[in-house]
């Protein structure tokens, strides 16, 4: 049915986008020289580290930037869209890293945004819920109700819409930047079936990630890009993992995915029977200083409400968080009151609740913990700013300089910024959702280090990761949760992908074949 | 739990009638207290004036609505209401036209106006805020020109827009009551209103989905300015006169009626049906604050009180309600 | 209901001085007659909101009341509801700014004016000044709000004492009828004209105001001021002479003669058209 | 890509020094005009005058610009005004109390008001435009109240405030002088600052971050009141009376000298010492017009113009600061 990577080579696809010299400089040049092509029919994988200018590569593309330099062709035209409206009349789409929906709109008007089906203006209501079911249920999100406010549906159910909205209409050309960083496999599985069949239809995608197990499924091509400039591109099959991650940093980087069991110190923190309406049911587990628990689940099954529920940032309807040793519960009633306690957070939608955009990486750092670098309530400005210089360095955040705003930064580069402020603020207890979330594979490695350190340190860590090779290989422990449950606790070893995946599909399976989505309601 | 279609709809139905149920409450409950107070309120005559009394604010209230869900706000609406409203005068005074082609000279005027205000706020990305704080003033100072800073009596030639003709109610009730349906279909079942809320929202992600907000923003305002326009005529023909002064402080008022009505000041979330019970809030509290002659500081404190409640429950009700669903 | 008359006072701005005192005055002489009759009184929130007022009348018809003591916000625009209101039977009488003559002309409507002359009352403030100039000295006038009849009145009545002495009027500006900008305006006026002689002020918290920057800039004494109205905060000024003079018009008395006149009419089953169209009330100088 | 110290505080200089070199440009530009169209604007009389002007206004826009950098607004400030004042009259007048105690309860009055403000806006999580909105109208009855609607005249025992001590200028200058450099000082170099600019940019992210914003929403509410309840008191000492109408409109003058100052409606970004110069470029234009004897429509139209024009050139330079770094 595809051409798949193996028969790539038998007969070259006609190339429909050329790129030549493309060149983008902000206050310092982030992309330079770099030529590119792209055939119909085939997915080219781009890859390369936070900052590389994936992104600011596909903007081009998608007509939401103008590049500085160098030309672009479109099936032997000159191509240069002022706009994504521009681009999108040529059929060139652009999924956003960053999620753009509006979420006081329904789900089918997100979806069917800008393209609204009308009479004289009136909107066709039937017309318009029936596109959108019919446009969900490419991606097998058959089961949501279309005409649902998109504030009601989870970040990685968000993503879902934002790619569903994206194959409507007419399109030669998709560009998908890192659209599965929230997702799990089961999405993810819908996803690449539908990219399958836009292959066959000679649609010609863009897929950028930094999972390079997902890269191998899908990608015919990779190409690389380091600090702005062209390395290397080269069909999938010629390529292993080592050799691409060789060419996005320069060295090698080892993941490990058997590492020895964290020796596990006193109980850090107990959760008794932690419950939210129908999105957290009776979770009860302890978490150990030192060790690293991960939170795998379907997207929906409820991990960031627990970990905001133990952060006192949403109320609980019941359950009891305890601190330490403690036989007390802990009162626990605001992010506040955590930070007090020692129990830090990082969320997983940097841009709304982790950031101060238009402010410096500097002010962003020192947030959670000012009381380190004031004295009597007044700045010591040296000291901030050293201390943020070496968190700098420590996670490698690429920048001008730390009073650089982070709505500068590549998506990597802010998660960075938000890790750091935790790491600053040097909690006893860290909630982590997604940390790794848009963060490329060298950084990862950088986080990676950092999370390890801190256990080491004798801190408790709570991972959420919708990423199971990421959750397998840094965690000590692996919790599953479906529709709410925390359904199993494995220890390291016990533990197989596939047993993982049975485990957060029980609870569905178990009530109903239907699926998350009745927790929308 | 249940299939989640059934329960949409009802959540949808609930939030419409919830705020507009609220504020009928809130009426009836004012309604109660002023009848208690006087024997003469609670009277076909009290409510008829009122509606007579409404249209100018409603009409105007309708505009800055839609101001308001684009996450805007127009502090100039009083200004252009006068200065519509002193152009109109001159055209009946001086140049003696009737009274239809001078309304819609007024709203001409009043588009002009809100073009302005839309125009500077979109080719310099500022904020409405202090664009129509700057208009607020110029155009009172037009007003004042176009009248030579003293009231035009206009008489019989206007006053039609506002004598009884059914049931004691004026053409301007009428007129206003039409345009807030018509705004309401438009706000919640057309393409343009839409993407108002969605403007309101989140502007870039209308931007990226190739929605382009300035064309949308500029005519938002231009209809804030036709309307108030629209509302210093029908001001005018309340008075029989262009009064340079009219519609001062008319701008807080008109928030006020929006805001008690449930519509966000952060823009994304609003309803002109429930506008109109937020006018009816603040006309009815007037109303009965003038009957039973309270004392100028005992009106000025409930007045203020009567704002803040009225938001603080509506609030309340959208967050139980949010809570619920 | 009682067999008492009902009367409603509708005054300008109650946060206005002036018609505070007014309206205790009323107050007071119900309180003492009120076996006589009934007394509702409302204000409006500036003097400049004129549907407020309009709407105030309305409700007052709406209460049935039997007569409407009125000072209109406006000369012209306050007409056609009171034309609605003498079509109802109810008696109106004007106080304080007089209904322009063309508009009640065009209503066929007669409503007795009681009050002062305002222009008379800033003559009497100006002439007074007048003895203390000789021709050719530069005096300002600070206006009320300039679109109001009686801010027109007053500074023609002082334009007429000015003209009389031969004073040259180096500016006429508009403090708003209120301290705080009568003071900015009046600095200005100081600044622009070191040799002024005189601030004709429309009211006396401008003349107030006149007072604070003629202080500030260091000629007190220098600068004559005269104000309009009388209120109690002006006492120490007269009695040190900063103010040199104020106009009284009686302002607690000018609603009760308005009562006084529509009651009368009430009792004597007058018609509207048959009452007489002027009353004038006393207008005193004060200078201590 | 060089090394970012230099850069650093290169931009940081630049930014701060180019909106005041900004507002300095117009000023010039408004003195040149005065002083060409009158022989006696340019002299230290004028300035002399204007200094000892702006105090009132300029403490109140220093608490204005703290609401604002939170991405608050305070309408009540005008009202307060009036009330401290009105408060601070009765208890010298009545209660025989000599200024300075005087003083502070007109600064406690505010600071109750303001509070009030903060704490229903944050309880309730309501926008402060209409808990401020409503606060207008009540703190407005309470003065009137409080002076039973009559201008209350205090006398010598207030004017040491406004009196000129050295130079020509008045002990309130001064104060608002150090007020202005103190509270500088506070937003950019205390933890309390910087917590302000985080919670007007991202609320949420503070609140996660463990910082909870509702007591600090409230102190600058209060902090706010405060300063306007301290500017009341330097208005009446002007005056030497209590006027239950001083600062009647003051709340939009204010908030359009924060604006000119290049303090952002949206929170986030703000500066005192820039608020400063806005209030000088208010302030002047206002001494020029009345100097030079313009009509009052013109003084309308071109305060209104002025307002814009100022923010637009603001925005400018701000956004060609932007694209250069
Ligand atoms: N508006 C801007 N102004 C200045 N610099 C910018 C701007 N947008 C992006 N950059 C810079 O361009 C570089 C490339 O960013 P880009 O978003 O393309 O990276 P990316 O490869 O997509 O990274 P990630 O994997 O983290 O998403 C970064 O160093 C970033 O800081
Ligand atoms: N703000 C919200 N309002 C309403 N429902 C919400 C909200 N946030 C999450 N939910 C719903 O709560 C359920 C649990 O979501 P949660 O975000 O905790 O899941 P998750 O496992 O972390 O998944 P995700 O990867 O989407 O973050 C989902 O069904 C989601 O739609
Ligand atoms: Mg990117
Ligand atoms: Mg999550």
């Amino acid at each position: 049915m595809s051409p798949g990577p193996g028969n790539l080579g038998a007969a070259p696809l006609p190339v429909l986008l050329q790129g030549r010299g493309i060149g983008k400089t902000y206050a310092t040049p982030v992309l330079a020289g770099v030529d590119f092509e792209l055939r119909a029919g085939e997915v080219l994988a781009l890859t390369g580290e936070n900052g590389a200018g994936k992104s600011t590569l596909s903007k081009i593309v998608a007509g939401l930037v103008q590049p500085t330099d160098g030309t672009l062709t479109l099936a032997g035209a000159p191509f240069a869209p002022a706009s994504r409206k521009e681009a999108e009349k040529l059929g060139v789409r652009m999924v956003m890293q960053e999620l753009s929906l509006v979420p006081t709109l329904s789900v089918a008007e997100n979806l069917l945004l800008g393209r609204l089906p009308h009479r004289l203006g009136f909107i066709r209501g039937d017309a318009l819920n029936e596109a959108a079911a019919r446009q969900m249920a490419l991606i097998g999100l058959q089961d949501i109700d279309p005409r649902l406010p998109v504030s009601a549906l989870g970040v990685g159910y968000q993503q879902m819409v934002e790619i569903a909205r994206s194959l409507v209409g007419e399109c030669r050309l998709l560009i998908l930047d890192e659209p599965t960083a929230t997702l799990t496999s089961r999405e993810i599985a819908h996803l690449f079936k539908q990219i399958e069949l836009l292959k066959a239809r000679g649609v010609a995608i863009v897929y950028i990630s930094h999972r390079l197990d997902e890269l191998q499924q899908v990608a015919d091509r990779v190409m690389v890009l380091r600090d702005g400039r062209h390395i290397d591109t080269r069909p999938m099959r010629e390529l292993t993992q080592a050799d691409i991650v060789r060419r996005m940093v320069g060295r090698d980087v080892h993941e490990g995915l058997d590492r020895d069991v964290r020796p596990r110190g006193r109980r850090a923190l107990a959760v008794r029977g932690l419950a939210r309406g129908s999105v957290v049911r009776d979770v009860s587990f302890e978490l150990f200083n030192g060790e690293v628990l991960g939170l795998a689940g379907l997207v929906g099954s409820g991990r960031t409400e627990l970990l905001r529920l133990i952060d006192g940032a949403d109320r609980k309807d019941a359950g009891e968080v305890l601190l330490g040793d403690s036989a007390t519960p802990a009162k626990i009633a605001s992010p506040v009151q955590a930070v007090r306690a020692g129990i830090g957070f990082v969320t997983e939608d940097r841009k709304s609740q982790g950031l101060l955009l238009p402010q410096s990486i500097r002010v962003n750092a020192t947030l959670a913990n000012l009381g380190a670098v004031s004295r009597g309530g007044w700045l010591q400005r040296d000291v901030e700013r050293d201390e943020v210089d070496r968190l700098r360095d420590l996670l490698r955040v690429r920048s001008d300089s730390i009073e650089q705003p982070v709505d500068q930064l590549s998506g990597g580069n802010q998660q960075k910024v938000v890790f750091a402020r935790w790491l600053h603020r040097d909690c006893d207890v860290l909630l982590l959702d997604e940390p790794t979330r848009g963060v490329d594979i060298g950084a990862r490695a950088d986080i990676y280090a950092q999370i390890d350190k801190m256990a080491a340190a004798g801190k408790a860590l709570l991972m959420v990761s919708s990423d199971l090779r990421e959750l397998m290989s840094q965690c000590d422990r692996i919790g599953v949760m479906s529709a709410g449950r925390l359904v199993r606790i494995f220890e390291r070893g016990e533990w197989t992908e596939q047993l993982l995946l049975e485990a957060a599909f029980s609870a569905y399976s178990a009530a109903e074949k239907s699926a998350p989505q009745e927790q929308l309601a | 739990m249940t299939s989640s279609k059934p329960l949409t709809t009802r959540a949808a139905l609930t939030s419409a009638v919830g705020t507009v149920a609220g504020l009928l409450v809130a009426l009836a409950l004012m309604v109660g207290f002023f009848s208690w107070q006087s024997e003469y309120f609670f009277t076909a005559d009290t409510f008829i004036t009122i509606a007579n009394d409404i249209p100018a604010v409603a009409v105007t209230a309708v505009g800055m609505t839609f101001v308001l869900i684009i996450a805007g706000i127009d502090l100039s609406v009083g200004s252009t209401m006068a200065l519509a409203a002193a152009v109109a005068g001159i055209a009946m005074l001086q140049w003696h036209w009737s009274l239809l082609p001078a309304t819609f000279l007024a709203m001409g005027v009043g588009v002009v106006v809100g073009a302005i205000n839309g125009a500077i706020s979109v080719a310099w990305r500022l904020p409405s805020f202090i664009v129509t704080l700057g208009m607020l003033e110029m155009a009172r100072g037009a007003a004042y020109l176009a009248t030579d800073s003293r009231t035009q009596y206009i008489g019989g030639k206007i006053d039609w827009l506002g004598k009884p003709i059914v049931l004691g109610l004026s053409p301007q009730f009428f007129i206003a009551i039409v345009i807030v349906v018509v705004a309401q279909i438009v706000l919640t079942r057309t393409v343009f209103g839409r993407s108002l809320i969605g403007i309101g929202t989140n502007e870039e992600a209308m931007r990226l989905a190739g929605v382009d907000p300035r064309p949308l923003k500029v005519i938002v305002f231009a209809l804030a300015g036709l309307l108030a326009g629209l509302g210093g005529v029908f001001l005018s023909s309340r008075l029989e006169a262009a009064d340079p002064n009219a519609g001062t402080g008319a701008e807080l008022v008109v928030i006020a009626s929006v805001v008690i009505g449930g519509t966000s000041l952060m823009g994304g979330r609003g309803s002109v049906a429930s506008t109109f019970f937020g006018v009816l809030v603040i006309s009815v509290l007037e109303a009965g604050l003038a009957q039973i002659g309270a004392s100028e500081p005992t009106k000025r404190i409930i007045t203020g009180f009567v704002i803040i409640i009225a938001v603080v429950l509506d609030t309340l009700r959208e967050r139980r309600k949010k809570r619920g669903s | 209901a009682d067999a008492k008359p009902r009367v409603a006072l509708v005054m300008k701005s109650l946060a206005n001085e002036f018609f505070q005192t007014m309206q205790d005055g009323a107050k007071a002489d119900q309180k003492a007659r009120s076996g006589e009759y009934t007394l509702i009184s409302n204000g409006i929130k500036d003097e400049t909101d004129t549907a407020a007022q309009i709407k105030i009348v309305q409700q007052m018809l709406v209460e049935h009341v039997d007569a409407i003591v009125i000072a209109p916000a406006d000369s012209k625009a306050l007409v056609p509801v009171l034309a609605e209101a003498a079509a109802k039977g109810v008696i109106v009488v004007n106080i304080d700014n007089k209904l322009d003559a063309d508009a009640l002309k065009e209503k066929n409507l007669v409503v007795p004016f009681v009050g002062p002359d305002n222009r008379k009352g800033a003559k009497l403030a100006g002439d007074y000044l007048g003895k203390q100039l000789k021709s050719g000295d530069k005096v300002g006038i600070l206006e009320g709000v300039s679109t109001t009849f009686n801010a027109q009145q007053r500074t023609a009545g002082f334009t007429d004492a000015m003209k009389a002495v031969g004073a040259n009027i180096v500016s006429v500006q508009s403090g708003q009828w209120e301290m705080d900008k009568a003071n900015a305006v009046a600095a200005a006026m100081l600044r622009e004209h070191p040799d002024l002689r005189a601030l004709l002020a429309g009211n006396d918290n401008m003349a107030l105001g006149a007072v604070a920057a003629i202080k500030s800039a260091g000629k007190t004494g220098k600068v004559l001021v005269v104000g309009y109205d009388n209120i109690s905060a002006l006492k120490p000024m007269l009695a040190d002479g900063r103010v040199l003079a104020t106009v009284d018009q009686f302002g607690a008395k000018q609603a009760v003669f308005g009562i006084d006149t529509a009651l009368k009419a009430i009792k004597e089953k007058k018609a509207q058209k048959d009452l007489s169209p002027v009353v004038e009330t006393q207008v005193t100088l004060i200078t201590k």
